[in-house]
């Protein structure tokens, strides 16, 4: 190596932490003698600005090219000295601490044993530092815009901070309007403001912000790059209405003469074919569901473009694929109900029209929903007297449904109660549960508010719904009277579990996010990294990473646009040096690297090449590191046996000269 | 055996968990045995076998490997390699003949700072006890 | 049928390739002047075809002949028995040769004159263009039908004590001679440039004595372990007869003992064992 | 010719008479082969199992020993649900449990492999060819016949030996009695136990059992329950004028005389006729009532069944 | 043995872990003689978990149920309620447990086997409505079995009874 090994050796006495503990000067004597080391010397406080102008003077005085530094842990101030070294001409990475405080000094009680313990461990240094090489943190340029997967309350949430620190954002959402679940739903817990009300100003905000771009009806189609670097093909699905010139007016939906069941409000009323998702949609413009438009399907009809004062209709619209570059992207798909038809025939399987599904009551008790907010059931239209309302329907169950708790279920279990009792005066509510969970600002008392009420709260699962006669008969057990108990029922309201949105899956795979086993997003870590994921600049938010209830999705989704515009601030970001890397001449492109990567930064690569021997042209294959991805664990470098493989900053033989000094 | 015989230990120790365990040992004074010396490394995934092969070729009397808690990696899954690799290693190593009380590997988190205490000391007897 | 008969059949089939042009050469054995020895033979002329033997002496595998043309303009063709065949398995799984690269003539094979046929489980190739005869035995032979346990060679070290153990290493490493027939044999050892051979300071000392050839053993064993096909040639070929087949057999067993029955080289998809983990994986250190 | 080795089990002989005569006569008109296994033996249901495990597997191992002995290619099927369960609980513990057919072997004194599956009529008769074969046999349809299908516990659990899909809502029964022009009505006791199993040691416990599934069904607007187990159709059908007297009295805030509440006779209104679904078939097959000797059946089944072949023209009267 | 292990041991038998159940109340919800019971499958559980096996084997719960299997069926957890109530009731019969008629009538079939080879329904009620004393239950229905010839006071035998006899003796010897 053309560099010189000629190392200064640094010993602190950090006061008498390290000085009153063990020998400082024989430690300092000793360093003097080890290959390498052209200088030593020790001082009272190294770190203190003094020590480290003692530092940088000796490098010019005796011309230094490597630093060992005995103290404290490299831990507390490895990046101090760091950039003391960017002072000097020494690169910040010739550099070794060697902890003789928290390891050392601080930890032994025999004097000379401390000081020989010591000793070796700047021997280590000295002899790892030999070896290592100066290394350039690598800039990568930051394509400042953020794309936002999913327009439901924490997309929007998150397109909206993004943009408002001046960013732009494209937001996506699959559906022909934006909004998601929140807006289906007709009050919130615990305060019970109308959902609808707090939701639509914010999605008219998406509309109007000049750094939001929104696409609905369309879809992530495929994601490459890494952090900063994005290049994602987004298909804008064909929805033969010309948004550029509809108004919205409405005509073509009043005369649509095909009506289908309406998915918004959860099959309890009928929509047109051309239709947009409910009344206050954004973008507040119809789309044809070419499944049910009879145009579409067979050629006749037409009502549409012939009713359109504006001619905005277009039969042949088509798909379109937009390719973005985006420097972020923010995760917010979202969940759907289980569907409990097909894991508990013990409720009926679907068979019976009056058990329904949380997110189906919430339809029929909206005023904006198909009965105008009247309560009534589905088979007859009759205002039900008893409703009996089931918790934990696919949640908590690892045989039929899922082991986790779905965590919002409790609360707007207790807001259905309430709402019950409030619109049907003499009404009677049972909620059977297995436990009551309610961690969150002003829940519990909601709770209490509602068992107050009236509602019947019984302690137990349903174990079956059957019909007899006219009603519903839910047979279960009053577990805290150890009775049976069978309750004639008009209306069965099951609390189903969230389940990870459909396609929620491709799209995490395609941005090459990890899933738990139930199919939530994994986030990089569960306390300290709660939005972020494994993969450089992809980010979490809402129910996509785990079930949770709209306060914390929106607490979600603000977090993470914080991390995305964190990011974006920068015009470039730094990366770790400490990475791995590959001496292409050595790699034999066998592949035992790439599936050890946790984060996917390696990949095999065909590079040109020449054929040992005969010199003809050939490609091979070589592994090739991601510097924009790789976060420097080196896992990978053991699985190389060539070490073609190595993690700068902790190379084999960096690793090795550590070992082999302590027994020189 | 010699009583004053000091053996002298190598630990490859992760950076995320072992090694901050370790430092907080010494934040928090705690007493052990001076025979450790302790290799920093990124993740306990980083260690390479070979290093143990090496550290008994040149002369160690006990070599350990610590790493994070399976599930608590700072990479995510780096140390359920090491896991793998080091089951196989120790069956290797003790199928050559090394004795297996002079290879350890262990799970430390970096608030386990009395497991470090506890894990050294008791290794550090274990070697003594065995001699040269 | 006969050997002479397959032998024949083999004959005229790497002739017909030659003559075809389909292949630039097939890889077979032929005789050498030692008896009982047959050699690795290179069929590049048709009219060599008649050079090409199959008796209880073809012993050696064909496979890792595959790496000394790895960007051939034509097909190579090659004789694969149900070792070879596992070797070439592996070879493609490591990214060594592709598929479309060869023409394989599977031979299912009735044991040769060799230690490592009698722990056999194998012996009808996995992957093929074309079987010149019928299978011996579809699905394998049975473990219990086996002349000789899989592990055996493990197991007699197993055996010893602690301190024997050490012993009986120490002694098979004070006699080899680092000459590398084993590495250079075996047909998972493909990188471009081995370790060992490493000019500067790396994973291997360059002292020659039992303590570094004991690195290098177990080193050797740990980088094949878990991707070894337990084909035996690494002992086979060793000049001093060393038992070095325990090492790689200890530690598929140890993967067995750890995650259920594991063989290498069955499926060219197949993630091998510390190319992946499980969240459940056994551990003992606490 | 489909054959199968029968095992007819206790009740056979006694209380299921006329089910036995529509069995013979179904499976006769089906053409199917039902050849009884020599000298069977009781299976031991519901008690042995209760005083003996080992007990309870013998008894019904002697019967398929002697059956995979005779016929080893036949499946063996059974027209009860109770036997059904222990003839299938020993059949799949054999398999699976190396332990219990070493016991079972040692006992027996003879091998027993358990090689063939065991089968209730309706795994058998809901095949595709067998249905085929019930819609060519029928010679006359029913009108206006609502029927409740009770398929007992032991036909549909547990789930692991039976391997009926939806155990809560079986539809193998009801899918058969379609084809005779009955309606079946979706109700919600299909399933549930009738407490046969204690219904002499527990009577009054397990009464309520049988009297909530006639409640249910005669609710869901049932003309006839159909069931496909002795156990359970002596049971729904024997003591129905007790449960029905017995609700009376309690409607009417009444105590309650056992022996009083037995020997009046209730209100026809109240009770339902309980049917065999292969005596179902049967009447539908033209089988007449006498030769089913229908009338042996403690709730009078005659009147439904002739209102439901009668048209508003016809005045055919059945019996 | 202590009561503890007597418990754990019953427990593994019967494949069934005590701490899967949450006591969410699905098995006695559904559990058709859960009415007549003193704990129910629940009930019996919990009994389980805090290891009182005294409650279990002195319950009605295990002597009332008729093994339908309901509760495993709609079990979160999969506990298998009937495989450990048949365990208990092989522990309580080994200690004289008495409760209801069980064995009563349980004792009565298997001797009706042993003597017949088959059951006789007829007998069997009799002789149980004898020893239970419970002279008129069911007594009611006599009559019209009689007329119809449901029930046939002539008992006849198997030819290989002494062979069920002798199977039977096997059998319980394997027992002990």
């Amino acid at each position: 190596m053309a560099l010189s090994n000629k190392t200064g050796v640094f010993i602190c006495h950090c006061g008498t932490n390290i000085a009153g503990a063990l020998d400082v000067h024989k430690v300092v004597d000793a360093s003097r003698a080890l290959p390498g080391v052209a200088y030593a010397a020790d001082y009272k406080y190294l770190c203190s600005e003094p020590g480290q102008q003692l530092i940088l003077d000796a490098i010019k005085e005796h011309g230094l090219k490597r630093i060992v530094i005995a103290s404290c842990s490299p831990r507390m101030h490895e990046i101090t000295f760091r950039k003391m070294l960017k002072k000097s001409n020494i690169n910040e990475y010739l550099l070794e601490i060697a902890n003789i405080r928290e390891q050392a000094s601080w930890v032994h009680t025999d004097f000379d044993k401390a000081t020989e313990k010591a000793i070796d461990l700047v021997r280590m240094a000295v002899a790892k530092v030999g070896k290592s090489e100066p290394l350039k943190a690598q800039a990568i340029p930051i394509t400042k815009r953020a794309l936002v997967i999913g327009g439901g309350i924490a997309g929007i949430q998150a397109a909206l901070d993004i943009a408002d620190a001046g960013h732009e954002v494209v937001l996506v959402e699959r559906e022909c309007s934006i909004g998601g679940r929140m807006v289906m739903l007709d009050k919130t817990f615990p305060t019970l403001d109308c959902s609808a009300c707090i939701s639509t100003p914010k999605m008219v905000d998406v509309s109007a912000h000049p750094n939001i771009t929104l696409m609905t009806s369309s879809e992530v189609e495929e994601v490459q790059g890494y952090i900063g670097n994005f290049k994602v093909k987004v298909r804008k699905k064909a929805t033969y209405v010309n948004h550029d010139i509809c108004t919205g007016c409405g005509l073509c939906e009043e005369k649509c003469p095909f009506k289908v069941e309406s998915d918004f409000d959860r099959g309890l009323s009928k929509r047109p074919a051309i239709y947009k998702l409910f009344p206050q949609a954004v973008p507040a413009k119809p789309v044809i569901d070419k499944d049910a438009c009879v145009k579409l399907k067979t050629g006749k009809c037409g009502v549409c473009l012939k009713i359109c004062p504006l001619n905005c209709i277009d039969y042949e619209d088509e798909d379109k694929t937009v390719e973005l570059d985006i420097g972020a992207i923010v995760v917010a798909t979202g969940y759907k109900p289980a569907k409990w038809q097909s894991m508990y025939n013990e409720y009926g399987a679907g068979r019976f029209e009056d058990v329904i599904d949380g997110l189906q009551f919430e339809r029929l008790v909206n005023a904006s929903g198909p009965t105008e907010g009247k309560i009534k059931r589905p088979s007859d239209g009759k205002e039900p007297e008893t409703v009996v309302i089931v918790k934990c329907v696919g949640s908590r169950d690892p045989k039929k449904g899922h082991a986790y708790c779905s965590r919002a279920c409790c609360m707007y279990a207790a807001k259905h109660a309430h709402q019950i009792l409030e619109k049907l005066p003499g009404g009677r509510v049972f909620i059977f549960y297995i436990d009551i969970r309610t961690p969150g600002k002003g829940y519990e008392e909601f709770y209490d508010n509602t068992r107050k009420d009236g509602a019947v709260y019984v302690r137990g699962r349903i174990s079956r719904i059957f019909r007899e006669g006219d009603t519903l008969v839910c047979q279960g057990e009053d577990s805290l009277l150890g009775r049976q108990v069978r309750i004639n029922a008009d209306l069965v309201v099951l609390e189903t579990a969230m389940e990870p949105a459909e396609g929620s899956a491709d799209v995490l795979n395609m941005l090459g996010c990890a899933k738990n086993d139930d199919g939530w997003a994994q986030e990089a870590h569960p306390k300290l990294r709660p939005v972020e994921t494994q993969v450089g600049g992809v980010f979490l938010a809402g129910v996509c990473q785990g079930p949770k209830d709209i306060p914390d999705t929106v607490a979600q989704a603000s977090a993470s646009a914080a991390k995305v515009i964190g990011l974006l601030n920068k015009d470039e970001m730094e990366t770790s040096p400490m990475i791995a890397a590959v001496a292409a001449d050595k790699c034999s492109g066998c592949g035992a690297c790439e599936p050890i990567c946790p984060y996917t930064a390696i990949t095999l690569e065909k590079t040109p090449d020449r054929e040992p021997g005969t010199g003809k042209k050939i490609e091979r294959s070589v592994a090739n590191v991601n510097a924009g991805l790789c976060q420097g664990c080196g896992a990978c470098t053991v699985a190389c046996r060539t070490g073609a493989i190595d993690l700068l900053g902790f190379r084999n033989t960096q690793i090795l000269q550590e070992v082999d000094a302590l027994w020189q | 055996m010699a009583v004053d015989y000091e053996p002298k230990i190598i630990a490859f120790c992760c950076n995320w968990c072992t090694y901050t365990g370790a430092d907080l040992a010494g934040l928090n004074r705690m007493k052990y045995p001076e025979n450790v010396r302790v290799v920093r490394v990124p993740c306990s995934g980083r260690v390479n076998p070979q290093f143990i092969l090496r550290a008994f070729r040149r002369g160690a009397d006990g070599v350990m490997v610590c790493g994070c808690h399976p599930g608590d990696c700072h990479y995510s899954t780096g140390n359920y390699f090491t896991r793998r690799r080091f089951m196989l290693m120790r069956e290797l190593l003790e199928f050559n003949g090394i004795d297996p009380r002079r290879f350890h590997a262990r799970w430390i988190s970096g608030s386990e700072a009395a497991k470090f205490r506890d894990t050294v000391t008791e290794v550090t007897q274990l070697i003594r006890s065995l001699g040269k | 049928m006969t050997n002479e008969q397959k032998q024949t059949l083999m004959r005229e089939r790497a002739a017909a390739l030659m003559k075809d042009g389909a292949v630039s050469y097939v890889i077979g054995w032929r005789e050498t002047r030692f008896p009982g020895k047959t050699a690795i033979f290179f069929v590049r002329d048709e009219k060599d075809a008649d050079m090409l033997v199959w008796d209880e002496y073809t012993i050696p595998l064909t496979a890792k002949y595959l790496t000394e043309n790895r960007w051939p303009d034509k097909k190579i063709g090659i004789f694969a028995r149900g070792c070879d065949s596992k070797a070439i398995n592996r070879l493609i799984s490591d990214n060594q040769v592709e598929r479309e690269n060869l023409y394989i003539i599977g031979l299912p094979c009735e044991g040769k004159k060799d230690d490592r046929c009698l722990s056999c489980t194998q012996r009808d190739p996995l992957i093929y263009d074309e079987l010149l005869w019928e299978p011996e035995n579809a699905t394998g032979t049975s473990e219990t039908d086996l002349q000789r346990a899989r592990f055996f060679r493990a197991e007699e070290v197993e055996s010893l004590p602690t301190d024997a153990r050490f012993a009986h290493w120490e002694d098979v490493y004070a006699r080899c001679i680092r000459c590398y027939a084993c590495r250079n044999v075996c047909p998972v050892c493909t990188c471009r440039e081995c370790y060992v051979d490493m000019h500067r300071t790396g994973f291997q000392g360059k002292h020659h004595d039992a303590a570094e050839n004991r690195v290098f053993g177990v080193t050797r064993a740990f980088h094949v372990g878990d991707r070894c096909i337990e084909c035996g040639e690494c002992e086979r070929v060793c000049p001093m007869g060393l038992p070095i087949l325990g090492q790689t057999q200890k530690i598929i067993k140890t993967i067995e003992g750890l995650a259920g029955t594991y063989e290498a080289g069955m499926d060219p998809e197949a993630d091998s064992f510390l190319g992946k983990f499980d969240l459940d994986d056994k551990d003992t250190f606490m | 010719m489909k054959r199968y080795a029968y095992f007819p089990g206790c009740a056979s002989e006694s209380t299921a008479k006329s089910t036995t005569l529509a069995n013979e006569f179904v499976f006769g008109a089906l053409g199917i082969d039902l050849i009884e296994i020599e000298d069977w033996n009781c299976c031991g249901a519901t008690s042995a199992h209760t005083l003996s495990d080992t007990v309870g597997l013998a008894l019904p191992a002697r019967p398929l020993a002697q059956a995979e002995e005779e016929w080893p290619d036949l499946d063996i099927v059974t027209g009860c649900a109770s036997c059904y369960a222990r003839l299938k609980v020993t059949n799949h513990r054999v398999r699976t449990d190396k332990e219990a057919r070493f016991i079972v072997e040692k006992v027996l004194g003879k091998p027993y492999e358990a090689k063939r599956e065991v089968l209730n009529f309706l795994d058998i008769l809901s095949g595709e060819d067998e249905r085929k074969a019930v819609e060519n046999a029928l010679l006359r349809r029913f009108k206006n016949l609502k029927v409740a299908c009770y398929y007992g516990c032991l036909n549909v659990r547990p789930a692991e030996l039976t391997g009926v899909e939806d155990r809560e809502n079986p539809q193998a029964m009801d899918e058969l009695a379609a084809l005779t022009g009955a309606e079946p009505v979706d109700w919600g006791f299909k399933s549930e136990c009738c407490g046969a199993a204690h219904q002499n040691d527990a009577a009054f416990e397990t009464r309520p059992l049988a009297a909530r599934i006639i409640e249910n069904a005669r609710a869901c607007g049932a003309d006839i329950i159909l069931t496909a187990c002795p156990m359970c159709q002596l049971n729904l059908e024997m003591r129905q004028s007790e449960y029905i007297r017995k609700r009376e009295d309690k409607l009417r805030g009444k105590p309650s005389f056992p022996l009083f509440s037995m020997v009046l006779p209730p209100d026809p209104n109240e009770t339902i006729p309980v049917l065999s679904i292969t005596e179902l078939l049967a009447i539908a097959m033209g089988a007449g009532g006498r030769r089913l000797e229908l009338d042996a059946h403690f709730v009078p089944v005659g009147n439904v069944i002739s209102k439901a072949f009668r048209d508003e023209n016809e005045s055919e009267v059945f019996i | 043995m202590t009561e503890h292990e007597t418990l754990n041991e019953l427990m593994e038998k019967a494949d069934v872990r005590q701490y899967d159940c949450y006591q969410c109340g699905k098995c006695s919800g559904g559990c058709p003689m859960s009415d007549a019971m003193d704990f129910g499958p629940r009930g019996l559980m919990r009994c389980a978990q805090v290891g009182s096996l005294g409650r279990i084997l002195n319950s009605d719960t295990i002597w009332l149920c008729t093994g339908c299997h309901a509760c495993v069926e709609r079990c979160p957890h999969d506990v298998n309620v009937p495989a450990l109530i048949e365990e208990a009731r092989y522990e309580a019969m080994r200690r004289g447990i008495k409760r209801h008629d069980s064995d009563v009538l349980n004792k009565t079939f298997v001797s009706s086997v042993r003597t017949f080879g088959r059951n006789h329904e007829m007998l069997l009620a009799g002789l149980y409505n004898v020893f239970a004393m419970k002279p008129i239950q069911d007594m009611a229905s006599v009559p019209h079995m009689m007329k119809k010839k449901l029930i046939n006071p002539l008992l006849k035998p198997i030819h290989g009874t002494s062979e069920v006899a002798e199977l039977i003796e096997r059998a319980e010897r394997w027992d002990k």
